[in-house]
């Protein structure tokens, strides 16, 4: 709020002298709105990359012939989502079944209050933040049962049913992994946990203690995979088992905010895991903090939540399907022993004074790993361009034979 | 415990290897074919909408015959004797006159079986597949033409051109307008 | 085993109720009286040099218009131990044709007894499940049947073809396009 | 005198167990994503469990055998591709035979040679079709688009070769509809460089070894050799049991036997034998072996003198009267063919055994106590073409 009003101030000094209960009404509606614009418009961008991505991998084009290079395919979807009809089939139980997208939403959009953006650039800096943003989120299954149980059809039944026993059990080595830069701080703050990676690329969270803290890293994205309902584990709408799960029976608009949803909770996760392990807005090196009298704090961490959106969808494109009951066994047999493990070994590593602030090795392996991962992807990519062009060359070689 | 860390690690590591297959075809070439800017050259054999060039149609109906499905319908009566005589393009009098031919496209399974015992191989499939219509009846073929331009001289007696000339190419325009096709047509 | 070795070892084993055989036909076969195919099938089955342990196909066929007018079912057999193979086959009459399953010995006669059932009318006596299999579940008779006519219609929709378009264009409506002159790019269609 | 026992219906059967609760019939199908087509499952489920499984077909059927007594034999073919309309090649080339057979017909060795290249292509390009929709039944998308893009090419070469991509009424009674176009044994031989070198490779990297597909399908619906047998599954299907048995091998047509290759049998690598891993397994194998016979016919065909390929067709097919019952190989297995012939130019009688038909006819048995999500897999792996199965 204060920075609101900062901000506010600097642009419109009278701002002071504007009654109070307008201010206070202006400074809640404010930011509200700048996330919900975010929020609403965001998905747009995400499902065309994420179109464009798959069809990439895929050796296709894409979405290509609504605006140059089909940039706005995602827009005209979601103009006729829109205008379709909301079909309510027979059956439904029509609250429930109207209140079950909005619900979701609500779960998704929410924890965008606590997301820092700078150090001044953040709706509100709750103290409890990281335990506010896992409460909110889980809200969005309530929504997801509701949906399916109000939709009167076996296969969204069967999607509420598998969602609720999905997110119910992530949440746990979610919330294990949590606890790490938690403790780590001594805040829940997220803008505590920020600032406490401040130094670059090799003071954040990520490499602190190598080799626990990648893990945990491993463990809460696996988690938030299946937070999100993205594959490998997006069991709750599997399209070739259960037709579409909990939304099979929803069209038009309603259809249209399940996916927001969706999208924007995996923005929220990956927002969460960057501030959490990547240090949120801080750059990688301490220079490029500010490009001039710009602040990038806000460029960071969306490079860095996009980043690990990329990834979500990377995988999405390259692995099949878990089933229900070894997904089960990933969460309580896998997931969770390794969380609970670190929480036990980073805690007391974290008490003990000689390794209070990591071992003596974390500052030398960040950049490694970091440069080795980029060097690699560059590699396999040069390649597969070289590969590229000698099949053209062969193609040619053929059409002139 | 070894098992379940081997298990836990093969996990990981074979989401790595395909992972890297995806990312490899990030960057290699598209194989979409932009279906209506582009459009593939079909090779020459492609059996798509069949064309019957009446002018050399003799009325066999070895195609109805060997039609699988009964989407040719051929009415062919004997020409009356006074007609002046005519002939397919292969040398083969027409004895027969053709008044109907209609082809149902909508029932052809382009299988190709009638082109092959036609005797003057008037019928065949073209490389032309762009003929989806609004309307069923669109896709009924008449072939049977009322101004036919029949070859009236008897190819035999002509210095013979070269035998490969293709069936399908125009008969010569030269000769004189053909009586009308006969009675019925 | 060849077929002939087949043939006298089952005559051998059944007698009289091997009632015929055609070991000069390109599948060569032996004909089982009706009631004794399900064990025949059996023995065939579990004795060690025959071992055929794996029905390939189970056929009916109709034969109206031979004397007396009879029904065949027909048992392709092989056997992955000896790789050899063999045919059954039993003869029904038109009327009522009933015989035993042989769904106990070969797991897949199941299926195929009930498409014979379905398609032919065929009774398999103990079967487990003898419902239509490809057609609905009220379809009227037995499509397979040499007698067999459409009928005109099924829960309000066209069985027999109608009129088609050729047809409505003979009769006279104007319907269809053409004619047309159309010469190809190429005509080297001809293999 | 022994007879059978009589077979229990498994739809009725109860077994309750004290943890069970309420059963609710779930039916799949027939518009559903994962079916291959209209087949309609009707489950009865216990949770994700299910507890019976009732398939239902003949949402497609046409009822093929009564076509084909109403059309001379060469008409047949054209009504015979369209049964598995993934691999039409192997469906015309068994009703060809047997025909054939009826006729006392012999082909020319350059046109066996040329119905076996297509009819290994066409397996691989089946293959493909069959690897890749399984993979998306587990929920891999990119893989099929990978297969798919190789089929294409196939089918652009048998375009190139018969003028059609899906049903191509090729194999005709007596030899087949064209010969093969020049430069043909190159295209071919790059296609399968390509696929050799680059998407195999890459399919057995990117989904077939990946741990959670294995772990999706290597002890899920398990069939034994015994029931593999006594329901008739066959081709790919039996050999994921471990039985070795491949038609081409043990009965082989079109000088099969002279060529080199393996049968491929299901390894039970990461769980037991006759998985659906296994069975998925040697259907990707068998595309490699493919490819070996694709290499050699291919080396004999530029060798051999080409013969017209139609020399043997008789101008009249009508075979004597007699009856024949030819099985071969398809990629889906094996495709028999009853075929009763009464001296007329109408077969008197056609009966299909349909590979998939049987495979199915197996189903119920698989798809007890398995989870819903097997329930997917299982009807993938047993590679079932509704076109095939309804006839």
């Amino acid at each position: 709020m204060d920075a609101t009003y900062d901000i506010l101030h600097r642009f419109l000094p009278q701002v002071a002298l504007w009654p109070s209960w307008l201010l206070v009404l202006l400074l809640a509606a404010l930011p509200a709105l700048a996330c919900f614009t975010f929020m609403s418009l965001g998905p747009l961008v995400y499902v065309y990359a994420e179109r464009k991505i798959s069809a990439f991998m895929q050796d296709r084009l894409g979405p290509n012939r609504v605006g140059p290079v089909g940039l706005f395919q995602t827009v005209a979807d979601t103009l006729k989502l829109l205008f379709k009809e909301a079909i309510f089939p027979k059956g439904v139980d029509r609250k429930l079944f109207v209140i079950a997208p909005i619900l979701v939403n609500v779960g998704a959009f929410m924890p965008f209050l606590v997301i820092p953006w700078g150090s001044r650039l953040q709706p509100v800096d709750l103290n409890i933040g990281v335990f506010y943003v896992s409460a909110i989120a889980a809200l969005s299954t309530v929504g997801l049962i509701m949906a399916g149980w109000a939709s009167n059809n076996k296969y969204a039944l069967f999607g509420a049913m598998r969602s609720a026993a999905q997110i119910v059990s992530y949440e746990i080595p979610a919330v294990m992994i949590l606890l790490l830069p938690v403790m780590l701080t001594g805040s829940l703050s997220l803008q505590a946990i920020t600032t406490a990676q401040a130094g670059g690329l090799s003071h954040w969270f990520l490499f602190r203690y190598f080799p626990l803290m990648p893990v945990a890293f491993l463990v809460f994205y696996t988690a938030g995979l299946a937070e999100t309902n993205r594959a490998p584990f997006d069991i709750p709408e599997a399209e070739s088992e259960l037709v579409a799960g909990f939304h099979t029976e929803y069209s038009g608009f309603f259809f249209a905010m399940f996916f927001m949803a969706e999208y924007t909770e995996m923005f929220v996760f990956s927002a969460v895991a960057s501030v959490l392990f990547l240090g949120g807005y801080l750059a990688p090196l301490p220079a490029l903090q500010q490009i001039g009298p710009v602040p990038m704090g806000w460029f960071w961490i969306w490079a860095k939540a996009w980043f690990l959106m990329f990834v979500m969808m990377w995988l999405r494109w390259t692995l099949p399907r878990s089933r229900v009951d070894q997904l089960m066994y990933i969460a309580w047999k896998v997931l969770l022993p390794i969380a609970l493990g670190l929480v036990v070994v980073v805690g007391g590593l974290a008490l003990w004074p000689a390794t209070a602030n990591g071992f003596i090795w974390d500052r030398f392996v960040g950049w490694p790993i970091a440069i080795g991962l980029f060097l690699f992807l560059v590699t396999v990519m040069v390649r597969a361009l070289q590969w590229n062009r000698r099949r053209a060359h062969e193609l040619a070689a053929q059409v002139c034979r | 415990m070894i098992r379940w860390l081997k298990d836990v690690w093969e996990g990981v590591w074979t989401v790595l290897v395909g992972m890297r297959i995806t990312w490899r075809h990030l960057f290699t070439r598209p194989v979409t074919l932009q279906y209506p800017s582009e459009k593939w050259p079909l090779p020459p054999r492609s059996r798509m909408r069949l064309f019957m060039a009446y002018e050399d149609c003799i009325g066999c109906g070895q195609c109805v015959r060997a039609c699988p499905v009964n989407c040719i319908t051929l009415k062919a009566e004997k020409r009356p004797a006074d007609a002046p005589a005519i002939w397919a393009s292969n040398g083969q009098p027409i004895k027969l006159g053709v008044s109907v031919f209609d082809i149902d496209m909508s029932l052809c399974c382009y299988c190709n079986l009638c082109t092959y015992p036609c005797p003057t191989e008037c019928l065949y499939m073209t490389p032309e597949y762009e003929f989806a219509g609004t309307d069923l009846t669109q896709q009924l073929y008449h072939f049977a033409k009322k101004d036919a331009k029949f070859i009236t001289e008897d190819p035999k007696k002509k210095a013979a051109p070269p035998a490969a000339v293709p069936p399908a190419s125009a008969p010569p325009t030269s000769t004189p307008p053909a009586p009308a096709t006969p009675a019925g047509a | 085993m060849d077929a002939k070795a087949i043939h006298e070892k089952l005559v051998a084993r059944f007698g009289e109720k091997i009632a015929g055989e055609g070991l000069a036909a390109a599948s060569p076969f032996a004909v089982v009286a009706p009631e004794a195919i399900a064990e025949v099938a059996l023995f065939c089955k579990s004795d060690p040099r025959l071992a055929f342990d794996n029905l390939m196909c189970l056929s009916g066929v109709d034969y109206p218009k031979e004397n007396p007018p009879r029904m065949e079912v027909a048992y392709h057999l092989y056997s992955y131990v000896h790789l050899h193979t063999f045919a059954l086959k039993v003869l029904l009459p038109r009327e009522n044709p009933a015989l035993p399953t042989v769904e106990g010995v070969w797991g897949v006669a199941n299926w195929h007894e009930r498409e014979c059932f379905d398609l032919l009318g065929i009774v398999f006596l103990g079967h487990s499940d003898l419902r239509r299999i490809l057609l609905p579940d009220d379809w009227e008779g037995h499509p397979l049947r040499k007698d067999w006519q459409d009928p005109e219609y099924y829960h309000g929709l066209h069985v027999k073809p109608t009129q088609q378009m050729a047809e409505r264009a003979l009769a006279g409506e104007k319907i269809g396009v053409g004619p047309f002159d159309f010469t190809p790019p190429n005509r080297s269609n001809q293999g | 005198m022994a007879t059978p026992e009589p077979v229990v219906n498994e739809w009725d059967r109860q077994d309750r167990q004290d943890l069970d609760t309420d059963e609710m019939v779930l039916n799949m199908g027939p518009q559903h994503p994962a079916t291959h087509g209209v087949l309609r499952l009707e489950l009865r489920t216990d949770g994700e469990v299910v507890k019976a499984a009732r398939p239902h077909i003949g949402y497609l059927h046409r009822c093929f055998e009564k076509h084909a007594e109403n059309v001379d034999y060469p008409g047949v073919l054209p009504y015979a591709d369209r049964m598995d309309y993934c691999a039409a090649m192997g469906n015309t080339l068994g009703f060809a035979l047997a025909v054939e057979k009826l006729h006392n017909l012999q082909v020319s060795p350059y046109v066996a040679t040329l119905r076996i290249v297509m009819a290994e292509l066409q397996r691989i390009a089946s293959h493909a079709v069959a690897v890749g929709t399984y993979t998306m039944d587990i929920g891999a998308f990119t893989p099929f688009l990978h297969l798919l893009r190789d089929r294409e090419k196939i089918l652009d070469l048998f375009e190139w070769t018969c003028g059609a991509r899906l049903l191509y009424n090729y194999n005709w009674i007596g030899g087949v509809s064209h010969d093969i176009p020049e430069g043909f044994v190159r295209a071919t031989r790059d296609l399968l460089r390509e696929f050799d070198s680059v998407t195999f490779p890459e399919l057995l990297d990117l989904i077939i070894h990946n741990r959670i597909f294995v772990k999706r399908l290597a002890s899920v619906g398990v069939c034994s050799k015994e029931l593999a047998i006594s329901h008739d599954l066959t081709g790919p299907n039996l050999r994921g049991s471990g039985v070795p048995r491949d038609l081409r091998k043990d009965e082989p047509y079109l000088g099969y036997e002279t060529y080199d290759f393996d049968v491929c049998v299901g390894q039970g690598q990461y769980g037991p034998l006759g998985s659906c891993f296994d069975r998925n397994w040697v259907r990707v194998v068998e595309m490699r072996e493919s490819s070996k016979i694709l290499h050699q016919a291919l080396d004999r065909l530029e060798k051999m003198e080409r013969t017209p390929v139609q020399e043997k067709c008789p101008k009249r097919v009508k075979p004597p009267k007699g009856e024949a019952y030819v099985r071969s190989e398809a990629p889906r297995g094996q495709l028999g063919y009853y075929v009763v012939s009464d001296g007329n130019i109408n077969p008197y009688r056609v009966k299909v055994k349909s590979p998939c038909f049987t495979a199915m006819s197996v189903f119920h048995h698989l798809a007890r106590g398995m989870m819903i999500a097997d329930i997917i897999a299982l009807i993938g792996s047993l590679d079932i073409v509704l076109g095939e199965i309804d006839r």
